[in-house]
Formats: C-alpha cells, structure tokens, sequence
C-alpha cells in the first residue's frame, strides 16, 4: 500500500483544500506543504526500504479496474522509476515553498498543484499502459490552467500551444496503446515487455514512431520542441520548475518504461534517427540558448540542449549510455528546476528577465551569485556536479554506437560553457548596473527552496554511485531484453 | 618512450586522499565563515597547502625507492574495474606534488601581502584553496577520468580568479575567454577518452603500456594527438594560445600560480604521464606544435610593453621549449624543465607584481630605476631571469640544456633554432629587468618615485622561490648524479657537463642580453636602411601578436555568433512556421502580420480543418469555442471509427 | 421481432437527440435532446432486461432517471445564471473557448 | 401488442422530431412530454410498470416543468431577438444518420433470444436488488443528488458570484 498512500497524499491534500474557505490561504499553502512534504517523506521512505539489487518490480500493487478489458491498477517502483518518483517528490515541495510568488487564486493555485503532483508521481509509478495514459492526461489540464491562470506575457496563446501540442503527441501515443490492446489484449507493461520480442517487425517499427511521438513531444526533440520555450517564459516560477524538472522526464521515462522493453526491434531499428536527433538536440539547443537575451528563454534552450543527452544515451544501447541518459534525467531535473527558481528570485525582484538589462549584480547579491555560478556551472557540465557524470556516461555510452553523432555532440558541451559564462557575466559581473543598486539578496525561504538542490547536485556529482546503484540493475535488465536475452522477472 | 619503469611495490595509503581534501577543507571553511575569519583567512589556506606540502614530503622516501603509492575506489560503477578510480603517486606524480605545493604555499604567503586590505580577501583565499585541491586532484588521479574532472575543476577556478575583480569588464571577459578556450581543447582530451574507452576499454594509467601493446599505430596516433589537443589548451599552444595573455588580468599571484608555474604546466604532465599512447607521428605534431609555440611567443615577448604580458608570453614560450622535449621523447627533460621554469617563472612574476604594488604601474615606458628603492625585488627578479637564459650554473641552465643535448642528438638542426629561442628569451628577459630596474626613475604619471620596497611577508616567499631559481636545477645536474632522473625512472642520462652545449648556450644568452641592452634599452637600429620598412613591418605584425586575436574574432567568434543567432531566428520562424505553410494562404494579409510570431499552432491546427472542411472554410472554424462544432466532430470521429471498426 | 425494431426506435431517438445536440442554438434546447439520449438509453437497458430477465438493466434504468434529473437540475441553474450574467441564452453566444 | 407498440413508437418518434425541429421553444418542450410519455408506456409494454411511473414522476412531472419554468424565466431572452436558426443541420443530419446507420447495421447483424424469454422482472427483484447488490451505486447516486442541488442552489443563488477576473 506504500505506492497507493503517495499517490494519497497530494490527492487528500487537494481535497481538503477544496473544502477550505479561499480566504484562508495560510491554511491553504500549509495544507499544500504537509501534502507535498507528506509526499517527500514517502517517497524517502521508498527510498530506505528499495533493494537495488533485485531485478523485480518492488512495492507493486495490483487491483482489479476494468476486468473486460483486462485494465488493472497496477503501480510499482523499479530501478528506472524510484529516481523520478524521488525527483517528482522533491521538486514538487520545494517548488511549493516557493510558491509565495503567486498571490491571486490560491485555492485554486494549490488545488491545481497537488492535482498536478498526483499525475505526475502516478505516470511514473503505473505499470499498467491504461493507467499510465490517464495519468499522463491528468498531468495534462492543471499544468495548462497554471500557465494560463497564473502565467505571464502570452499566456493565453503559450498555453494553448502547449496543450494542443502535447495532445496531438499522446493522442499519437493512445492510438498505439489501443493497437498494442487489439494485438495482444493487455495493458500490463510488464507482461507486455516480456513478450516483445514476439511482436513483428513492422508492428514495431509503427508503434515505436507512434510511442516515440508522444514521448518526443515531452522531451521535447527537435523539431517538436517549439512548445516549449513559449510555455516556459510564460509559466509562474513553479510552473516552469516543475515543466522543466518532472514533465519533460516523462518523456524519457516513456522510453525507458515503455519504447524500448516493449518493441526492442523497432528501437534497435531507429537508434540511428535517436542518435541523429539527440545530437541536433545538443548541437542546436545549445546554440539557439547561445543567442537568447531572455534568461527563461535561454534556461528552456539550455534543457532542449540537455535532454538531448538523454536521447543520445538510449541510442547508444549500453549500461553508460543508458545509465548517463537516466543519470542525466534526475541530475536535469534538479538543475534546471534550480535553475528555474533563481530566475524567479531575480524575477520576482527586477520584474524583467532581459539578460542585457543586468550587470555587476556580484557585488550587490552574494548569496544569489554564488547559488546562480553554482547552479551555471552544474548546468554546462562541470565535473564534480551530477550534469557531468550524467553527459559523461551518456557519451560514452553511445560513442562505441554513434562514434561521429557522439563526437559533434561534445561540441555541445563548449557551447553550454559559451552560453552559460555568458548569463555569470551579464548577471553577475562586470560594473553595477546602478539601476539595481538597491536589489535585496534572497531571503531564508528561497534559500531554503535551492540548499537541497545543491546539495543533490553536489553529492551526485561526487560519488554518482548513490544514483547509479539503484536504477543500474533494472537499466541492464532492459538493455539486456531490448538486445534479445529473455527477461527475466 | 622511456616512461617510468613499473615500480616495485604498490603501497595502499589511505593517507593520499588528504593531500587535495586538505586545500578542499580550507576552501570550504573560508567559503562560509570568510567573514567571520576575516584577517585570518589566509592563515586556513597556508596552513592547509602547507600540511599537503608536509605530506608530500613524508611521501618522499617511499617515492624514491621506486614505490608506487595508491587509494582507489569504485565510483562510476560498483562492479566494473575499468570505472573505479583512485589516487597515486609515483615519480612523475610526486615531483608535480612538490612543485605544486611548495610553490602554492609561498604564493599564498605572497598573497597575504599582495591582497592585503581587499574586500573579498577570503574569497580570493578560498579560489586559491579550491585550485590547489583541484590541481593536487588532476596530478594525483591514476585514471582519466579522474584526471579530467581535476583538469576542468582547474579550468574553473583559474576562470573564477581570472575575473576575480569582476567589475572590470576586462577580467569578466579575459576569464570567460579562457573557459571557453580550454574547453575547446578539453572536448579534445574528452574524445581522447572516449576514443581510447571504445578501443581498449582501460582508462587506468598504469595500463598504459599494456594498452598500447594492442592498439593499432593508427588508433594511437589518433588518440594521442586528442589528447595532445587537449594539453594545447590547458598550455597554452598554438593555436590555443590566446586566453593566456588576456589572462592577466587576473591578480598577479594567481598569474604566477596558475598562469606560469602550474596549470598551464599540466598540459606538459598529461602528456608525459601519457606518453606511452604516443606514437612517433604525434609526436612529431607536439614537437611542431611546440617549436612554434616557442619561436612565436618569443618574437611576441620582445615587442610587448605590459610587463605581465610580457611575462606570459615567455611562459608561452617557455611551455613550447616543453613540448618540444615531450615531441623529442624525452619526458623527464620537459619535467625538469617544469620543475625549473616553475621556480623561476613564479618568481619573475612575484617581481613583477611587487613592481606592480610598489609603482601601481605595469607599463615598461612608466617603469625604471626601481632597484634603488626596491632592492631586494631587483636582486631576485634578476636571479630568476638569470637562471631563466640558462646561465651557468643556475637551475634554468640544467633543464635547458638537457633539452639541447637531447635535441642535437635527434635533430642537429634543432640545435641551433633553439638556440636563437634562448637568445630571443635572455632578449626579453632583460629588456624588462634593464628598463624596470636600472636607468633612471621616471617621473611623467609619478610613476615610481614614492615607490617602496614590499613588505617582509612578499619578499620572504619570494627569497624562497629564489633559493629555488638557483638551486633547483642540481637536481638534474651531473653533480649529485640526476637524482631527479632515477625518480621519474630514466636511466640513460648524459654524465658529466657537455662543455660545447655550455659554450653555445652562453653565447646564444650573452647575444640575447646585448641584443636587449641595444635595442631594447638604447632604442637603437640595427638593420641596415634598406631593409628597415621590412624590419618595422615584422615588429608591427610581433607587437599586434600575429593579428591572431582579431583573426579568430573574425574567423571563428563572429561566425559562431552569427550561427547561434541565425540558429535561433532559424527556430524562431522556419521550425516555429514550418507547419504554417498550408495554413498561411488562407490567412488575410494583416492576419498574417498579427500572428505572424505566433504562427506554427494555430496554422497547424488550421490546416487540419482545412483538410475537413474543404478549401473555403477559414482557420478559426474549428476554434470558434462553440461547442457544438467541437461535438460535430467527435459525432463524425465515432461514426467513422466505429464503421470502420465494425466487426 | 419486438427486441429488433425497439431497438431501431432506441437508435432513432439516440440519432435525433445527437442531431438535436449539434444543431440547437438555445441551451434548453440542447437540454432537451440530451433527454432524449438518455431516454434512448434508458429504453435500450428496459428492453433487454425485459428480453434476458435481468435485474440489474431496470436499476440502471432507474439510475439514468435519477441522474437525468441532476443533470436537468444543475443546467438549468447553469442556463439561468448564464442569462443573468452574460445576457444570453444561446450556447454558440457562450464561446470563451475561442482560440 | 404491436399495434400498441407500433402507435407507441410513431407517437415517441414524431415527438423526439419536434423536439429537435421546432423553433419555439415552448412547444419543442411539449413535445418532449410527449416523447416522455410514449417512452413511458412502452415501458409499461415491457412490463416495467415501475419504472412507467417513475418516468411520468421524475420527467413529466419534475423535469419536464422545470424546464417549462426555465423557459419562461429566460423568456424575455429569446423573445426579443428572433429564435436563430438551426446551425449546420445538414452536416448534422448527415452525421446522424450516419450514426444510425452504424447503429442499425451493428445490432442487425446480431442475433436475439426468442421474445419474451424471461420473466418480467419483479419490483420485489428490484428493490433487492438495490439494497442489496448496487447498494454502493445507488448510495452514490444519492450523493450525487443532494451535490446536484446544492450546486443548482449555489450557481442560481442571487447575488450572483462574482465573475472571475479576466
């Protein structure tokens, strides 16, 4: 019951806010943080009594929903999810304690938020295709009436854009689950894995590109990745901390789950197209972020960028690469969502996010300089931080693969330092813009919101085992399956 | 070549992992109590490199007996040896430890000096402790990726005290140059490693030897010059040679710890800690590379004013003189030499910056007759630049002509080019001493009447780098028999002074300091009339650095920028407008115009309803938010699927 | 064969009340053809209670009823707070989804 | 029998026309009642007497009057501009009669038990049944009742809400 109780947690939060007056928005944010923090607490609970070795699904609940269609509620933590419900977890409370800056609509706000939370720790823990698709959609509605409600500058129009978009991915990706169904009448992921290699290679190759466009959307992969940057801009703070942190995982986490164990012939056959696209990923995201004067803007090019390692490493078809691309998922998560917050923190205090604008701030805010060349550095990859375990083992892994993909893509990696030296120094350095002379550092809370994230990010990167130890049974299982040893659960 | 022999014994030393966490602590410490410690910070990071000085030195025994000391542990997987890393130390490694902690402890007692009164004194202190930790790291590692991670960690800190006085925009943008141009040459080494991963699944150095018996010559050369590309950015090669200069901006102590006497050298160290992956083809492309390096930045060095800069330059220069010892085989020879130039290039660099805190002034032209008031700096910046011409018998002598003599013996040739080097290096080495410190003082901009001797706690380390300068070299000599070369496990070594070499070095160093008394000092022509217009071209195109600067800004940065831009613009309305094309006939033109930005949703959608409703029908139909035309095609979705689902 | 053409009658009711849904302009009026659905439906679960002798089709019969009355109930209040607040009683008046 | 089931059906049929065809408002109401009642007695046919008067109960005698009141309470809404047209009723007639062809051609392929098969269901039967088996749904359905009617109360309530803040 472990699972059911997370999931419970943010969903009983929601419905006691609901039943709060909308003027009590003291009750309604503590309300918030015990749910979100209840939810944390649990999912370290998983943490505590996970068994990394063992290659089953642990903790796994199985209930009867819909028996003619053989639908179950089956939820269940392995290798591959335990880190994103962790992510998932951390990143939805710290982004609820730095949720102070939206000040109209709380009830509804918070509702929205705990909603959201529910669908994106269920996405990661079902293990059943229906299940997976229903959550996957309920993540779907409060994240576009929080952009629309509570965003900024386009809102309307971005989060159209970014529901229509998502939409027509997973409207791709229902089509393949109903095929998937007809073909071999269940939902189990599990069962579905086990019996992959049975599928002909045709059906594959289809339900691969269907599945892969409703994942790439997410990701999002170059080309579909116009979304995002427009959701992003627009978003409140924690909006954008958790699109950036948990809901582009969801994407990877698909091919992790689903892609690959289930049609391993069909991913075999478009790892060149895989490799291709996280190397335009890297290449082009990095270079498009290069040339961004918005620092939001700049931060969603920097994650187009980033998760292109995520792609490069499931092409490559290897423990490295495989391990780096997942190592990569967390350790993006929790940069960019970092990275996300201190751009509302200066946001919240300047009220402009044009990077030209700024200057010397150095001197002025030394907390938030040293958190903001912290958070740059993990984020172009900077050994000792966990981006650069988590790139390094994505290219390593698919270099054996896709030797000259992997060699243009570490060209990416100069142009990260390019861009992100770029916002120390029109933030942080040179002369004091003396319009903002009087700019406050940042308070207790907001520090308290970014402190975990650092020392995440700092202790990933000085000894990845504590990651790498968990998810690399479960990783080698599937690449083990996906390469055609049987599986073995 | 000839790398060091497999030690006899490897002793397990937990006590290792102190020597880089010791400057880690004191970074810590200083990071968050800086200031609460205020005045006292210093003390933390002396304190702290000088334990990691004392342990390198109880290390030495052990060391010199041929011993290999090790830790290692299992880091990126728990089960595959190729991924667990560790710390050791042998010859090679220990001699790198000792430079580095014995220089950076008298230059963080120089600092103490030199930054006294700044407001972000810890600060600087902790960047100090951080780099040290990093670098100890880099020389310590026993695996490449260990050694990578180190290698950028110094990358970063030698970025953060670069801009360390990052109001000035200059410090912002020299420090942001040299990140990024070090990591152009790290991608190098990074593709070294993944390439050499691919290949020989090994990454350990002590498997070196073993790796190159079953890799093919192509694949070495290959891995080896990716490697090599990765040393030419950390030192500062052609053609990755142009962060160096800018990077005086930072303060001066850092330029003599990071910029001239140990980052820039761990080039030359992963070079010959790599050496076994060389092949004979690479090695000719680091002996070239090297060569140029050095001929370039000595022609460069005798035209520039800026004393610090100067002074990079013969850093440049001297980095090359390295590199063309590691091109000749001969890794011991560009250690030494390491180990040398590393004593007196702090030590010209502690002067100059005593010259710089004393007169406030870095330009030759304000400069002069300082030994008057500054006596004791004269005297050391005149016994490192001694030993740095390679006059009998000082430290600079032994390495140098070590060099020369391995050189005649591969190349007879290359004598004598490097030879013109070591006059083109006594050349400028003296024109900055002779201009600084004798003639007489200069008045226009005060520069340097009120100036004064530094404080004791500047001029004692800098005593100390001098008994270096001096003696260091003895190491090497044929006097006590090259102990420094049985550490690093050479065993052929020429006995005896070559009295030839002696002579020809001393005539190439006394042609040097006349060449810099006449021309440098006099300002006197020496080129016959007619081929003056050439003579002045040449200086124009050595004083403006080759042009190199502005031909990369022409060549490489602006048309990566133009690309980010045209990347970005290409986002913005080719991918963001790709699925517009069908949509956007059916739009007026003024609609067009509006919606031009937010173009690529909405014409998606709108080309789908074209496809539904025929040519006539407007995009907005299916947005028209009434819910009935939404339902009509949820009607038509069923009736269509379930017919065809029909069983 | 009185399951048969019931059952047309069922299907005529449900495809009048769709066609109503689609082309009624007056929010009450799309109330009404929604009634028609669920009489459609309710008609469908009596027959074949009827013609298998099962219990369960008359409750749920008997369920659509009751939230066929909910469901007029909550459109009601929804159609006459519509005309107070935008002045309107036509759905197609109603289009703040409009992208 | 199928002359009733016959007048019942035309009754219920030309009903459910006017309901979806007319324009006044009023009478397409009326006409409902009608479909209403017809559907009513083919379920007294159908020997479900119960439920007959459930129906005329609930529809006829609540729903339908609730929407009688609505209409008039709106009145002057629709009274003053002219009752538009229908909008696409060729698309839409298109699409439901596609719909019904669908609808016919599936359930014609099907087989059916012999009529009547079974006995009729008793009220006894029912009411067991609901206390007993869909005690839950049933329960629920209550829930969602009083829901409906508080919500019905809270949105109608006068003053109005306030409107959301665009």
């Amino acid at each position: 019951m472990a699972l059911t109780a997370l999931l419970a947690c943010p969903l009983v939060g929601m419905l006691l806010i609901l039943a709060l007056p909308k003027t009590a928005v003291k009750a309604i944010r503590s309300v918030a943080l015990l749910a979100t923090g209840a939810a944390l607490l649990g999912s370290l609970q998983l943490l505590a009594f996970f068994q990394p070795g063992r290659t089953q699904v642990q903790f796994q609940e199985k209930l009867s929903w819909i028996p003619q269609l053989n639908i179950f509620y089956t939820v269940g933590v392995d290798g591959i999810s335990l880190p994103m419900v962790l992510l998932t977890a951390l990143l939805s409370f710290l982004a609820c304690i730095a949720s102070t800056s939206i000040t109209e609509r709380q009830k509804e706000y918070y509702a929205l938020y705990l909603l959201l939370e529910v669908g994106m720790l269920g996405t990661f823990l079902a293990l059943d295709l229906f299940l997976f698709y229903v959550f996957w959609e309920v993540v779907l509605v409060p994240m576009y009436l929080m952009i629309g409600i509570w965003g900024g500058g386009r809102r309307e129009y971005s989060a159209f854009k970014f529901f229509v978009y998502t939409l027509a991915g997973s409207l791709a990706m229902l089509l393949a689950i109903l095929a998937l169904y007809l073909r071999t009448r269940s939902f189990d992921m599990v069962h579905l894995a086990a019996m992959g290699h049975t599928l002909d290679l045709g059906f594959q190759q289809l339900l691969f590109v269907a599945f892969f466009l409703g994942f790439a959307i997410k990701v999002p992969v170059f080309p579909f990745h116009t979304w995002l940057p427009d959701a992003h801009v627009d978003a409140p703070t924690p909006g954008s901390v958790l699109l950036a942190g948990v809901l582009l995982k969801m994407g990877g986490y698909g091919f992790f789950r689903i892609a690959y164990p289930i049609f391993p012939e069909g991913a075999q056959w478009f790892g060149g197209t895989m490799a291709l696209l996280g190397m335009i990923n890297i290449v082009y995201g990095a270079f498009v972020a290069m040339a961004q004067t918005d620092f939001k803007r700049l931060v969603a090019y920097s994650s187009v960028s980033h998760m292109g390692f995520v792609l490069l490493g499931l092409a490559g078809l290897t423990a490295e690469g495989w391990n780096g691309a997942m190592f990569q998922m967390f350790s993006h998560g929790v940069i960019t969502g970092a990275m996300f917050l201190l751009v509302g923190v200066l946001y919240d205090r300047a009220h402009t996010r044009n990077l030209e604008e700024f200057g010397g701030l150095g001197v002025r805010v030394p907390v938030y300089a040293a958190f903001l060349i912290f958070f740059s550095l993990a984020s172009l990859g900077l050994p000792g931080l966990s981006g650069f375990v988590a790139e390094f083992l994505a290219l390593i892994g698919a270099y054996g693969r896709w030797t000259w993909q992997t060699t243009v893509s570490v060209l990416g990696v100069v142009v990260a330092a390019a861009y992100m030296l770029k916002v120390i120094r029109q933030v942080l350095l040179g002369p004091l813009n003396t319009r903002w002379a009087a700019l406050p550092d940042m308070t207790g809370r907001e520090v308290i919101s970014l402190a975990p994230l650092l020392l995440v990010v700092l202790a990933l990167g000085v000894y990845p085992l504590l990651l790498l130890q968990i998810q690399d049974t479960a990783l080698q299982q599937v690449i083990a399956h996906v390469l055609g040893q049987p599986w073995q659960r | 070549m000839d790398h060091a022999a497999a030690p006899a014994v490897t002793l397990t030393l937990p006590q290792l992992g102190w020597i880089p966490a010791l400057p880690l602590l004191a970074f810590t410490l200083l990071l968050f109590f800086g200031r609460r410690l205020g005045r006292f910070s210093p003390w933390v990071a002396v304190a702290a490199l000088a334990g990691a000085l004392g342990i390198t030195l109880s290390l030495a025994g052990t060391v010199f007996h041929g011993h290999r000391v090790a830790v290692s542990w299992a880091w990126l997987s728990a089960d595959a040896p190729v991924w667990s890393i560790g710390l050791s130390v042998d010859g090679l490694s220990w001699l790198m430890l000792f430079v580095v902690t014995s220089i950076g402890t008298m230059i963080a007692l120089y600092s103490m000096g030199y930054m006294h009164g700044d407001p972000r004194l810890s600060r600087f202190f902790a960047y100090l402790s951080l780099f040290c930790a990093s670098m100890l790291l880099l020389v310590l590692a026993d695996h490449f990726l260990l050694l990578y991670v180190g290698w950028e960690l110094v990358g970063l800190c030698s970025y953060l005290l670069i801009s360390f006085w990052f109001e000035k925009p200059e410090a912002a943008a020299a420090g942001r140059k040299a990140f990024i141009t070090t990591r152009i040459g790290d991608t190098g080494l990074l593709l070294g490693i993944l390439l050499l991963f691919w290949t020989a699944h090994e990454l350990h150095f002590s498997q070196l030897d073993a790796v190159r018996a079953h890799l093919s010559p192509g694949l070495l050369t290959l891995i080896s010059v990716l490697i090599f590309l990765g040393a030419a950015g950390k030192s500062a090669q052609i053609p990755l040679h142009v962060w160096l200069p800018d990077a005086m901006e930072g303060p001066t102590p850092v330029s003599a710890l990071i910029h001239a006497a140990t980052m820039v050298a761990a080039g030359v160290y992963l070079v010959a800690r790599t050496l076994p992956l060389f092949t004979p083809e690479s090695l000719q492309i680091v002996l070239t590379i090297g060569l140029l390096t050095h001929l370039f930045a000595g022609t460069v060095a005798l035209t520039q004013t800026d004393i610090k800069r100067i002074l990079a330059y013969s850093t440049l220069s001297q980095l090359g003189l390295m590199m063309v010892a590691l091109g000749l085989g001969a890794a011991p020879l560009a250690m030494f030499h390491l180990g040398t130039h590393a004593f007196f290039k702090a030590l010209l660099f502690l002067g100059a910056g005593s010259v710089i805190h004393a007169a406030h002034a870095q330009e030759l032209g304000q400069l002069g007759g300082l030994r008057k008031t500054m006596p004791w700096t004269a005297a050391l910046f005149f016994i490192a630049a001694v030993s740095m011409s390679g006059l009998f018998p000082l430290s600079g002598f032994w390495s140098k002509d070590a060099i020369l003599l391995a050189a005649r013996h591969d190349h007879p040739w290359l004598l004598w080019v490097l030879l013109g080097g070591a006059a083109m290096t006594t050349a400028y080495i003296f024109r900055v001493y002779l201009r600084c410190f004798e003639g007489t003082a200069k008045d226009h901009h005060g520069a340097t009447p009120h100036a004064h001797e530094s404080p004791m706690i500047m001029v004692l380390p800098m005593a100390m780098l001098g008994l270096g300068a001096i003696g260091a070299g003895l190491a090497g000599s044929p006097w006590l028999h090259h102990p420094l070369f049985r550490l690093l496990g050479e065993t052929h070594v020429h006995e005896g002074v070559d009295v030839p070499i002696l002579a020809w070095s001393t005539v190439a160093a006394a042609l040097g300091l006349g060449l810099a008394w006449v021309v440098g000092v006099q300002q006197r022509y020496l080129l016959p009339p007619a081929l003056r217009p050439l003579g002045s071209q040449l200086y124009r195109l050595a004083a403006n650095k080759y042009y190199v600067d502005e031909l990369y800004d022409r060549f490489l940065i602006r048309p990566f920028l133009d690309l980010a831009r045209g990347l970005a613009g290409f986002d913005q309305r080719v991918i963001d407008g790709a699925v517009n094309g069908a949509g956007r006939v059916g739009w007026g033109l003024g609609e067009l115009k509006a919606w031009f930005d937010q173009a690529v949703v909405d014409q998606l959608v709108n080309g789908l309803a074209r496809t539904v409703r025929g040519a006539g029908a407007t995009l907005r139909w299916i947005q028209t938010g009434i819910v009935q035309q939404y339902l009509f095609v949820v009607v038509m979705a069923v009736v269509v699927l379930s017919a065809l689902l029909r069983r | 064969m009185p399951v048969q053409s019931l059952l047309l009658l069922s299907h005529a009711l449900f495809c009048l009340g769709i066609y109503g849904i689609l082309t009624r302009r007056h929010a009450i009026g799309l109330l009404l053809s929604i009634e028609l659905i669920l009489n459609a439906a309710a008609l469908n679960f009596v027959l074949f209670s009827r013609a298998f002798g099962h219990v369960q089709a008359q409750a749920f019969a008997l369920f659509i009823i009751a939230l066929a009355a909910c469901e007029a109930v909550v459109g009601l209040a929804i159609i006459i707070r519509l005309s107070r607040t935008a002045k309107t009683v036509f759905a197609d008046h109603v289009d703040l989804l409009k992208g | 029998m199928s002359i009733a089931y016959g007048l019942l059906a035309v009754l219920t049929l030309l009903g459910a026309v006017w309901v979806v065809t007319l324009r006044n408002l009023f009478r397409a109401a009326l006409s409902l009642g009608l479909v209403l009642l017809g559907v009513a007695g083919l379920f007294i046919l159908l020997e479900a007497e119960f439920l007959a008067f459930v129906q005329i109960l609930v529809y006829v005698g609540a729903i339908l009057t609730l929407v009688v009141f609505a209409i008039m309470l709106t009145a002057k809404l629709h009274a003053s501009s002219a009752s538009p047209a229908s909008r696409q009723t060729v698309p839409a007639a298109a699409a439901a009669l596609g719909l019904f062809l669908v609808l016919v051609s599936t359930t014609n392929a099907l087989t059916w038990p012999d009529y009547p098969a079974a006995e009729a269901v008793s009220l006894a039967a029912l009411g067991q049944e609901l206390v007993k088996t869909l005690v839950l749904p049933f329960e629920v359905i209550s829930l969602v009742f009083v829901a409906a009617m508080v919500g019905a109360i809270a949105i109608a309530a006068n003053p109005p809400m306030k409107p959301p803040p665009s």
